[in-house]
């Protein structure tokens, strides 16, 4: 190890960097043009029209209109404010609400509570191993009463794409014969940036966003709501946000988030086959390099980004903490689950046994990550591996268990 | 990162890693809620630890405590190895995150039972 | 007019722009230090302390212990989740709330919510015309069921300062004659940074702050919690900030936060010298050019950079309208009211009649306001008050009366 | 500014401010909601238009539109006159919020009411 220790940052799941560019839009908004947005005088105005701008930016990417477009302070505010602003609206028809077994907790968390305090019944999908929920199970699961749908985009987790087109056109077809009190949320907070996101095409009539996994600031969301669907806002006191969110507009931020959902835009095939060809060279390399490891979610319908590997007979923080230690970052589960005691939800889910769902690591590239990145990774990971593994009795056991099956099987071959 | 040197130390190093050969006495802990493993196992002579050496499964912690310990002990009396406390190990490791204070636990547990195994 | 108008900001109460040490502050937790706090490797790590290095520094302003501060998305949300989170542990015991005539929306539309949707009663005090609660109003319409209070330290549209410290030492006797289920909530966003600010001899449980008022970028805000409050979490999703408030935190706009929040405290007494002594000489100067003016709220206790002044037979937008066209930056009312057709309710609750509340005016000084500000502010607001007087049938009214006054009184003193 | 062009040159610089002393007709209209009132004195000469005078209280456009109006008034024949809309006025100051525009409505009103004053 050198004084100069390289770093590779491969967590672009759990935050990004600010992009040069959107620090540069967004300086302007916090010393010079600094007005509060609601202002009538210029300084005011002046932070409306970039406000005004950002929201067209941010619509942009997800193809929705301007005025769908809800601010907040991130992708948990936009997941709390959808379903409990629905469920307000919803509860006099119907409190069942479906939603999938792998959310993330700012959904999953928000549908326990609705549980546990508000009377509505819960039905979790189940992901199966490949980690994707069936649209046939949501049509079995479907009750006279369910009034809310809410599945996500693509897992924070483990990358898979779950078919909330599918859902969203299911649901039209209900919506057409006639059933009204039916609402679907997705949150994309994921996917934005990494793939393309149609609200069209989605057919959805909530989404959420979060800035900072699009290279724009911490602290700064956006929830879509499709024009005609009625919010109970969450909080109260001023008029922003057309009274559906309160507080006074974070303009930097704002600005920032729709610089970045721009460069998003425009960037996006780019990005993604940048990180494509990445991804394929890294999960060529572990397995050629590392014995003993399952990739886990389905191997086609996943975001470009990012692999979870569970490493057999050692636990993922260990791996993570002896990574650090050589300047490489990665995470276990998701970022804020991190400091519980169980092993990640997720990977139970689909079905992995306890070790598995211990040993499994987050690995996630962003759009500046290089093939010297992945290649430090690469060289780095094995030996880390395998220093665990030599500490792990996990690992003795079935070395020697493996040894006797060998010697087992040469005594039978003769 | 959220441990001290020393326990980076440890970490990065860890020492008297494996089994002995000719161990005396060996014993396995298990955490039965987080499911953390402690592998011990150490060769007495003239009621002396004069070896130890350790395996172990879970959290960095564990691993840490695991390493620690048998430094602290090699070369102690049984009887002096018995004195050894939970705070003992966290005070060597340089202390611990509170939720992650049952490392040290799953240590002590795992030294008594080798000291008592036969 | 030249080409390169001079421009006054004189709204600072409405929000401020961010100080040059402060951004250099942040800028670092964009690009490089930008992990996600809930990360355990390095980069979140780094990111962990600076959060905790700001919650110490905003502790600090108010005389906290940093595991009181709960950092938010503004004001606002503080407020919100100061009134709901204890709304909700308090309903139980009891669900009459008081609170006083003038407090920011945040606040008392939070009221109007738990009053017209939760069961609770409220209780609004008067201020009269010095625009201040009294305490013994409050003692008087305390009752057995009383479990929450929330009154503002300082009014955000006529700066003055309420009993807060008094009624504190009244909750405390309270408390020490045995009861137990009373909380006490202040809003101080406008008060901090502005004057001293202690928790402990103001003793309250609860108060709100806001970053955007303290030379920090808009949409971060923090509440206080005294130790041992519980408090219902109002969101769901992520072990954040000991999950009173989740989502990830805004790291680089917290960091901001607490450089300025340092910087208030080491600044305070040279920033409130120079808002006194600028305001003094605005006030004079109004008072010696312009003729019909009222000055609204209580001229002692009160901030030191607010002056909110009614110019009689005009109407205010159209002179803060005047203003902007000079390069003058001022506010009719609050900021997140402005639309509203109707006349400010805080001046109104002043016992001033229609005609004062829709011409009055919030000028508010700010800690890098020159003598030079000042004084064009003096320049061209006599100008543009008498310009709209010309144009209006009030003043022309008034004009025709005065002058058969004087002819009367002429007439019967010959 | 969320004010067009033409409104802020009318808002600056209002046309034919005050009262005529010589006026024909005269009326003051009040929006009973907001409170903003428009005065208006016209003198009429053959039927026509020939001079015409504003005062206001209320809101800008309130101001704004009192100026305008009384631009567009003048010279013409009362026929004429009684031609002009809310939304003539409108846009003869160029857009106003929507929430805002009564403040024609006003100006409107105050134009019939002054034109059928005797
Ligand atoms: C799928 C998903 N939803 C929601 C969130 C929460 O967004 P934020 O971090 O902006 O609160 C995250 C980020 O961790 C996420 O990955
Ligand atoms: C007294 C008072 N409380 C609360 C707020 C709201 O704070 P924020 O703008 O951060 O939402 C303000 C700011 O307008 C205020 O002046
Ligand atoms: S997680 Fe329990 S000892 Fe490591
Ligand atoms: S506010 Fe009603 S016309 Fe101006």
């Amino acid at each position: 190890m050198t004084a100069l220790r390289k770093r590779v940052y491969m967590d672009h799941s759990a935050t990004t960097p600010v992009d040069g560019r959107v620090v540069e839009a967004m300086l302007p908004f916090l010393t010079q043009k600094f007005g509060n947005a609601s202002s009538v005088h210029t300084f005011g105005q002046e932070a409306r029209a970039a406000v005004d701008k950002a929201r067209r930016e941010v619509a942009a990417l997800i193809g929705a209109r301007h005025s769908e477009i809800v601010f907040t302070s991130g992708g948990t505010e936009a997941n709390n404010l959808a379903l409990r602003g629905i469920a307000e609206t919803a509860a006099p028809f119907g409190r069942h609400l479906i939603t999938s077994a792998i959310e993330h907790p700012a959904v999953s968390e928000v549908c326990d509570y609705l549980e546990r305090r508000q009377g509505w019944a819960v039905t979790r999908l189940p992901v199966y191993e490949e980690g994707i929920v069936r649209v046939e199970d949501l049509r079995a699961v479907l009750r006279d009463d369910t009034t809310l749908i809410s599945v996500m985009l693509a897992n924070n987790e483990i990358g898979t794409l779950q078919p909330v087109a599918e859902i969203g056109e299911f649901v039209s077809h209900l919506r057409a014969s006639g059933r009204r009190h039916l609402w679907f949320h997705t949150d994309a907070v994921q996917a934005a940036g990494r793939m393309e996101v149609d609200v069209e095409k989605l057919g959805c009539d909530l989404l959420s966003l979060s800035a900072h996994k699009l290279y724009a600031p911490k602290g700064t969301g956006a929830l879509y709501v499709r024009r005609g669907v009625r919010l109970a806002p969450q909080t109260f006191g001023g008029r922003q946000e057309r009274e559906r969110r309160t507080g006074t507009e974070s303009v930097a931020n704002i600005v920032a988030f729709g610089r970045a959902a721009q460069l998003a835009c425009e960037e996006l095939e780019a990005r993604i086959n940048v990180m494509k060809t990445l991804l394929a060279r890294f999960e060529a390399g572990v397995t050629a390099r590392i014995e003993d490891v399952v990739f886990n979610g389905d191997r086609a319908r996943r975001l470009p980004h990012l692999s979870n590997i569970s490493f057999r007979f050692i636990e993922a923080e260990g791996l993570l903490i002896n990574l650090d230690l050589q300047g490489v970052a990665v995470s276990t589960g998701s970022a804020c689950s991190s400091g519980s005691l169980e092993p990640s939800p997720v990977i139970r889910a689909l079905g992995r046994n306890e070790e598995l769902a211990r040993g499994s690591i987050r690995f996630s590239l962003g759009k500046d990550t290089s093939e010297e990145d992945v290649d430090y990774v690469l060289e780095v990971l094995p030996r880390a591996v395998q220093s665990l593994r030599n500490l792990s009795p996990l690992y003795q056991k079935a070395l020697t268990e493996r040894a006797c099956n060998l010697e087992a099987q040469t005594l039978t071959s003769i | 990162m959220p441990y001290s040197i020393a326990f980076q130390d440890h970490f990065s190093n860890p020492r008297n890693v494996g089994e002995l050969d000719d161990a005396t006495h060996t014993a396995e802990e298990t955490n039965p809620v987080c499911g953390d493993r402690l592998r011990l196992s150490l060769r007495l002579a003239d009621n002396r630890i004069v070896a130890a050496r350790f395996l172990a499964y879970g959290c960095p912690p564990t691993l840490a405590c695991g390493s620690v310990l048998t430094e602290m002990i090699e070369g102690k009396t049984v009887e002096e190895a018995f004195l050894i406390t939970r705070n003992d190990i966290i005070n060597a490791i340089g202390k611990l995150p509170s939720r992650k204070s049952h490392a040290a636990a799953l240590a002590f547990e795992a030294l008594r039972a080798a000291l008592q195994a036969k």
